[in-house]
């Protein structure tokens, strides 16, 4: 396999897992964010502060740059989540900037804007690839779970949910320190794979990316997701040839798909399910 | 009967979907120019789909309506400008606007600037609260007052028929009485009125003729002083107070 | 479905043109077209071509002519790391030029190591593109301008001895690489050539496009030159706003972030100011580029330092497959690191094998004077 | 004694400084506000309605040789058109069948891509400045303070087209039906208010207002692709004034200028983006619908 083909393959993987953390939070439990680069961010420097100035071994040291998100995204989402809506995804989109600006600013830490250099390439192929199956199981494995469940019913009704003996509020932070989670091995894993990060990685226009391809794929459809990282991914390197309409093309897409289709491509359907109402609607 | 004569609103085979849900299966109705007629069923009948998609809010599947005989338009706003108007269900007046602004956006589609002022009087006379209160923000009205406002805010655009979805929601039994006094006032002044109640009592006393929904189909109709006494109609919406709502609930 | 035909047209454009690949010498170059840095790119990418064009039309490198596979980074380092593995693996290019950006050249720089083909950075600056944090070169980056500790020193220089001033305030982007470098090699120069620091303001680029209140602070000190280590519109704005707050007397100094469509924005605020600079427009050896540069694209190539170093990274890649010999990635790597006293357009050119950095490279002042860069003179600190 | 009068003069040209900034962001961030109030969503869209304006602003005046007054009446055309092309475009057939409104922000975002992009292609990525059509010679204030004659422009234009926008909603019939439509869209229409229309006249005022602000933008900074990213200061201002309330957006506005000045004036310059995140952020938690917000309930 050319390294070309493994690159994609690996961002494909840290894409998707990043992604599948948002199709949580947003698909499943119906939360809209817009600052969810900020969570990579902080997962991919703890663990390339761990691995480069503590020597740890970079297991231990991204599942503890996912915890850090994590335990970040529990303070957040304590006294934020009581926002609904619009509002939610507003405070996340100047959170999210606040933490990057934090990054920058706390030269002593991070080195700032000049970005963290000289990380282990710990991000191969097997890795990448084994993460995501991981992460894919554990995934899955929720959602269909007693958890899951609530989060959608949280999403399709907030009050009926409540009134049902769910404890919508602390749902709703599950599934934000969750996602959290995701993101911050997915910055891991994008700090291992680049061997070097920066503050500017990790802004708005990141966070958008990720809510877009969540909607992309499907609200409620985390096989949709995948299948919404899939083509973003390869839109954007097919077109590589025809550098500067690339960016007029990604933007152009995001908005066909509204226009076209604005439960995205699988709807809130998974993927076995689609087809075999695809295949109904055929014959 | 008056089959002669071109009804001021014909309804035929009016079919309503919501998504893969059928709303209205096939509803027909005629609506006499000077008449009050009046819809009743039980909630989910499909009583505010119907007056949603006269007036143009919801779209069509299939079937005609047709004002003094022309074919009406599917656009809301072509629909008021050919004599429609709405009392929309729960009132939905603008409460950040004053009671006249209220007004005036009634008037919107009104070209006779001159003769707005004149009218602004007539619903005065009306509603003589209003002209108390017509400084005020909307939002600040009693339930009652904000009703008489929805209806006289309905009639600023001179409609041929008013349309009234559920003019009794929420609202104390004794202003019910004042607003149905004033339906009647108003139909006097030559306005047709076509209202859809749950309240059925209250609706069959008030209207000429009326007729009965129960999910999405006409099932009766007639003179209201015929389905006041009929016995099914009795049973299943004219018990006491209670019962009445009871056994609606049975029913849904 | 009509958009799955176009990727099939895309991918079999693709294996057509990986066809003739044997005839020519395949060349990458990563331009900043889309993305933050989208005022540099086109004129990057024209110059290369120019150069391109040039060179073939003399009868190419080793006889054979030179194709550039050019691809958008987005100036951002993330999209580089694909956009080379591209270029690598599946365009087989035996040399990349650019990026103009440090960040995305660190990046790529791992990759370039392992594949072993040689890339020459055109405008960046910080030290860590060539040499690794340990110290250590790294063996196929190359660069062909000066550096952010060199560049640094010069400003520090040039404002305590040539401009004989003592008390520097300075305005710098937090959100920069290039800005932190510069900033912190100035003030540590020229604070050991015996001057102070009387302010010094940060301000976050891209979104911040109003520096008064920064310069408002600055006003308040006795500051005698301003020092503005940053780029393109970043520049121009505060001495714009310097000048609407009426502050005549300060004299600004920069590096090589100037470029002359500030003259467009801050008009006459920006005489006699003073940038370190890889070039100057008046240089005689320059003119055929400047020439055939509007010839070609009816153009002025105001933001001609980027072009300058992509045009010159060019000829300096085909003299050093010609010493080489041949187009084979190491062999270019090795003639590359042996550059000695190259003419080049812009300069002359001498590798230093333990960094990668060229040695000695004269730095250029520049001047303007009613709205156009004059060359005010060469320097070199000691 | 020199100190005290020093600092005070330092402040008054920080408050000065804060004014001017914060009277170009109330131009943005009212638009955003307008399309909100009606459409509730915000519309990211709106940085490249600026863009537009100050490209069209920038074409006539160099390429056709337009005196300033046609120039400008052009450029707020031109994106008044833009905008409600791209509203008919990317959001009515959106809102026509759903009522989420993230597809709706979702699509602007693209949009804003789209727009941007269009630029760089077509015209090229270049830094570029107005000629100097505006003066920006200093002006002293009773010789405390010091700023430009354009700043003093841009206030009175400011105070100008925000005004005019008021006695269109306050005085006219449309106006009144934005105001309606602005609490309550469906019922407006059962009014006999043509909505599609009521949204364009919407996105044709919010585009001319973005236009306005691209043109000051672009001869107090410099003009080019990515200058709608400044949006983004108009847009959390705009929140924080309550989104949806134009008296909000202005007052949003130049709290959110002048806690940008002073915060880099006098606490560090570092920190002044990270304090104008952190007041959305408080503003949120302390009033989620802002200073002047109607409160309005779960909207996806």
């Amino acid at each position: 396999m050319s390294g070309y083909t493994e690159g994609i393959i690996i961002l494909l993987c840290i894409n998707a897992i990043a992604g599948m953390g948002v199709s949580l939070l947003t698909g499943f439990a119906g939360v809209f964010s817009l600052g969810h680069a900020a969570y990579m961010a902080l997962g991919a420097y703890t663990t390339a502060i761990l691995t480069v100035q503590y020597s740890m071994h970079w297991l231990p040291a991204i599942v503890a740059g996912g915890i850090v998100a994590m335990i970040v995204a529990y303070f957040i989402g304590v006294p934020t989540l009581r926002l609904m809506g619009d509002y939610f995804a507003i405070a996340s989109l100047g959170l999210g900037e606040a933490i990057r600006l934090i990054l920058e600013n706390w030269q002593s830490v991070t080195r700032g804007a000049r970005g963290y250099p000289g990380i282990d390439p710990y991000t191969t192929l097997p890795v990448a690839v084994g993460a995501f199956l991981i992460l894919l199981i554990l995934m899955f494995n929720f959602i269909n779970s007693r958890y899951g469940r609530a989060c959608k019913a949280c999403r399709d009704d907030y009050i009926a949910a409540s009134l049902l003996g769910f404890n919508t509020a602390n749902i709703r932070i599950l599934a934000l320190v969750l996602s959290a989670f995701y993101c911050g091995v997915a910055g891991a894993l994008l700090g291992g794979f680049l061997s070097f990060i920066q503050p500017v990685m990790f802004d708005m226009m990141k966070s958008t990316e990720l809510t877009a391809v969540v909607v992309f794929g499907g609200l409620g459809s985390m096989s949709g997701t995948l299948l919404g990282t899939l083509v973003i991914t390869l839109v954007t390197e097919l077109f590589r040839p025809i550098s500067q309409y690339r960016m007029l093309i990604y933007g152009a897409v995001l908005v066909i798909i509204m226009v076209i289709r604005p439960e995205g491509i699988l709807g809130n359907r998974e993927l076995p399910s689609f087809f075999r109402r695809f295949l109904r609607r055929d014959s | 009967m008056t089959e002669e004569r071109t009804p001021l609103l014909e309804v035929t085979d009016l079919k309503v979907n919501y998504g893969a849900i059928a709303a209205l299966r096939g509803v027909s109705l005629k609506v006499y120019e000077g008449e009050i007629v009046c819809v009743i069923g039980s909630n989910g009948a499909g009583k505010s789909t119907l007056m949603n998609a006269i007036i143009g809010q919801v779209g069509r599947e299939s079937g005609d309506i047709h004002i003094q005989g022309a074919p009406l338009a599917k656009r809301n706003y072509q629909v008021v400008r050919q004599g429609i108007s709405l009392v929309p269900e729960g009132r939905r007046i603008f409460a950040p606007l004053t009671v006249v602004e209220n007004l005036t956006m009634g008037a919107f589609p009104r070209t006779d600037r001159s003769k707005i002022g004149d009218d602004l009087e007539w619903v005065y006379t009306l509603f003589p609260r209003l002209k108390e209160r017509c400084g005020q923000y909307a939002g600040t009205l009693s339930g009652g007052e904000q009703q008489m406002l929805a209806i006289a805010r309905a009639l600023m655009s001179r409609p041929k028929l008013l349309l009234l979805d559920e003019p009794s929601l929420g609202l104390a039994p004794i202003i019910i009485k004042d607003i149905f006094k004033e339906l009647r006032r108003i139909n006097e002044e030559n306005v047709t009125i076509l209202i859809v109640e749950q309240n059925a009592r209250q609706a069959l006393l008030l209207s000429h003729r009326g007729y009965v929904l129960q999910t999405g189909r006409v099932v009766l109709e007639g003179d209201s002083k015929d389905l006041l006494v009929n016995p099914e109609v009795t049973a299943a919406y004219l018990g006491t107070g209670a019962t009445r709502s009871a056994k609606a609930e049975k029913k849904s | 479905m009509r958009k799955s035909v176009l990727f099939l047209a895309m991918l079999c454009l693709c294996v057509v043109s990986g066809a003739w690949a044997e005839e020519t010498i395949k060349v990458g170059y990563l331009a900043g077209i889309t993305g933050d840095f989208a005022a540099y790119g086109q004129p990057e990418v024209n110059a290369v071509k120019l150069a391109a064009e040039e060179i073939n039309a003399k009868g190419g490198v080793l006889g054979k002519k030179l194709e550039i596979v050019i691809y958008d980074y987005k100036s951002r380092p993330e999209d580089a790391v694909n956009a080379v593995r591209r270029l690598i693996d599946h365009d087989k290019v035996v040399a990349i030029l650019g990026s103009a950006s440090s960040g995305a050249n660190i990046a790529t720089a791992p990759l370039v190591n392992r594949a072993g083909i040689p890339q020459i950075g055109t405008l960046s600056t910080n030290p860590l593109v060539t040499v690794d944090e340990k110290g250590k070169v790294r063996p196929f980056m190359f660069r062909i301008c000066f550096i952010d500790p060199y560049q640094g020193r010069l400003i520090g220089y040039f404002a305590a001895k040539e401009l004989k001033k003592k008390k520097a305030a300075i305005l710098y982007d937090v959100g920069s690489d290039y800005s932190q470098g510069l900033r912190e090699y100035f003030t540590k120069s020229f604070t050991e050539y015996g001057g102070t620091i009387v302010a010094d303001y940060g301000f976050r680029g891209g979104q911040d496009m109003d520096f008064r209140a920064q310069l408002t602070q600055i006003k308040a000190t006795d500051a005698e030159i301003l020092v503005l280590p940053n780029i393109g519109k970043d520049l121009a704005l505060p001495i714009k706003q310097a000048s609407e707050l009426g502050m005549k007397d300060i004299i600004y100094v920069g590096g090589d972030g100037y470029g002359e469509f500030m003259v467009e924005i801050a008009g006459k605020a920006l005489d006699g100011s003073y940038w370190m600079y890889h070039l100057a427009r008046q240089d005689p050896a320059m003119k055929p580029f400047f020439d055939s540069y509007k010839a070609k694209y009816n153009d002025d190539c105001q933001e001609f330092a980027i072009a300058v170093l992509a045009y010159d990274s060019l000829y300096w890649l085909a003299d050093s497959i010609t010493r080489a010999g041949t187009a084979e990635p190491k062999a270019i790597r090795d003639a590359l690191e042996a550059t000695k006293e190259l003419k080049l357009h812009h300069a002359t050119l001498t590798m230093d094998p333990k960094t990668h950095n060229p040695l000695d490279k004269d730095a250029v002042v520049l001047t303007v004077q009613d709205g156009k860069s004059v060359f005010f003179k060469k320097i070199r600190p000691q | 004694m020199k100190e005290v009068s020093h600092g005070l003069e330092t402040f008054l040209q920080q408050v000065i400084n804060g004014l001017s900034l914060g009277s170009v962001y109330a131009l943005i961030a009212v638009g955003y506000s307008l399309v909100y109030s009606v459409l509730l969503f915000s519309n990211f869209a709106h940085g490249g309605f600026l863009v537009v304006g100050g490209y069209a602003c920038y074409a006539a005046l160099k390429v056709l040789g337009a005196n300033i007054w046609v120039a400008s009446a052009m450029s707020l055309v031109g994106a008044g058109i833009v905008a409600v092309v791209t509203e008919r475009l990317a959001y009515k057939p959106i809102r026509e069948r759903t009522n989420v409104t993230l597809y709706l922000l979702i699509a602007s975002m693209g949009m804003s891509i789209v727009i941007e992009n269009l630029f760089v292609i077509f015209v090229g990525g270049r830094f570029r400045a107005l000629p100097p059509v505006i003066p920006t010679s200093p002006v002293s204030l009773f010789g405390l303070a010091t700023t430009s004659a354009f700043d003093l422009l841009s206030l009175v234009a400011s105070v100008v087209f925000l005004g005019a926008l008021q006695i269109f909603l306050l005085r006219t019939k449309w106006g009144l039906a934005i105001r309606a439509a602005a609490y309550d869209l469906r019922t407006a229409g059962l009014m006999g208010v043509n909505v599609n229309l009521l949204v364009s006249i919407v996105f044709f005022v919010a585009g001319a207002l973005a236009a306005v602000g691209g043109i000051f933008l672009s001869v107090r900074y410099t003009l080019y692709p990515q200058l709608g990213g400044i949006t983004i200061k108009a847009f959390v201002a705009a929140v924080i004034g309550g989104l949806g309330s134009l008296p909000g957006a202005v007052v949003g506005s130049i709290i959110l200028g002048l806690a940008e000045m002073l915060t880099a004036g006098f606490i560090s310059s570092q920190l002044r983006d990270l304090v104008v995140f952190s007041l959305l952020v408080v503003t949120l938690l302390v009033k989620p619908s802002g200073l002047f917000g109607k409160n309005v309930s779960e909207k996806v």
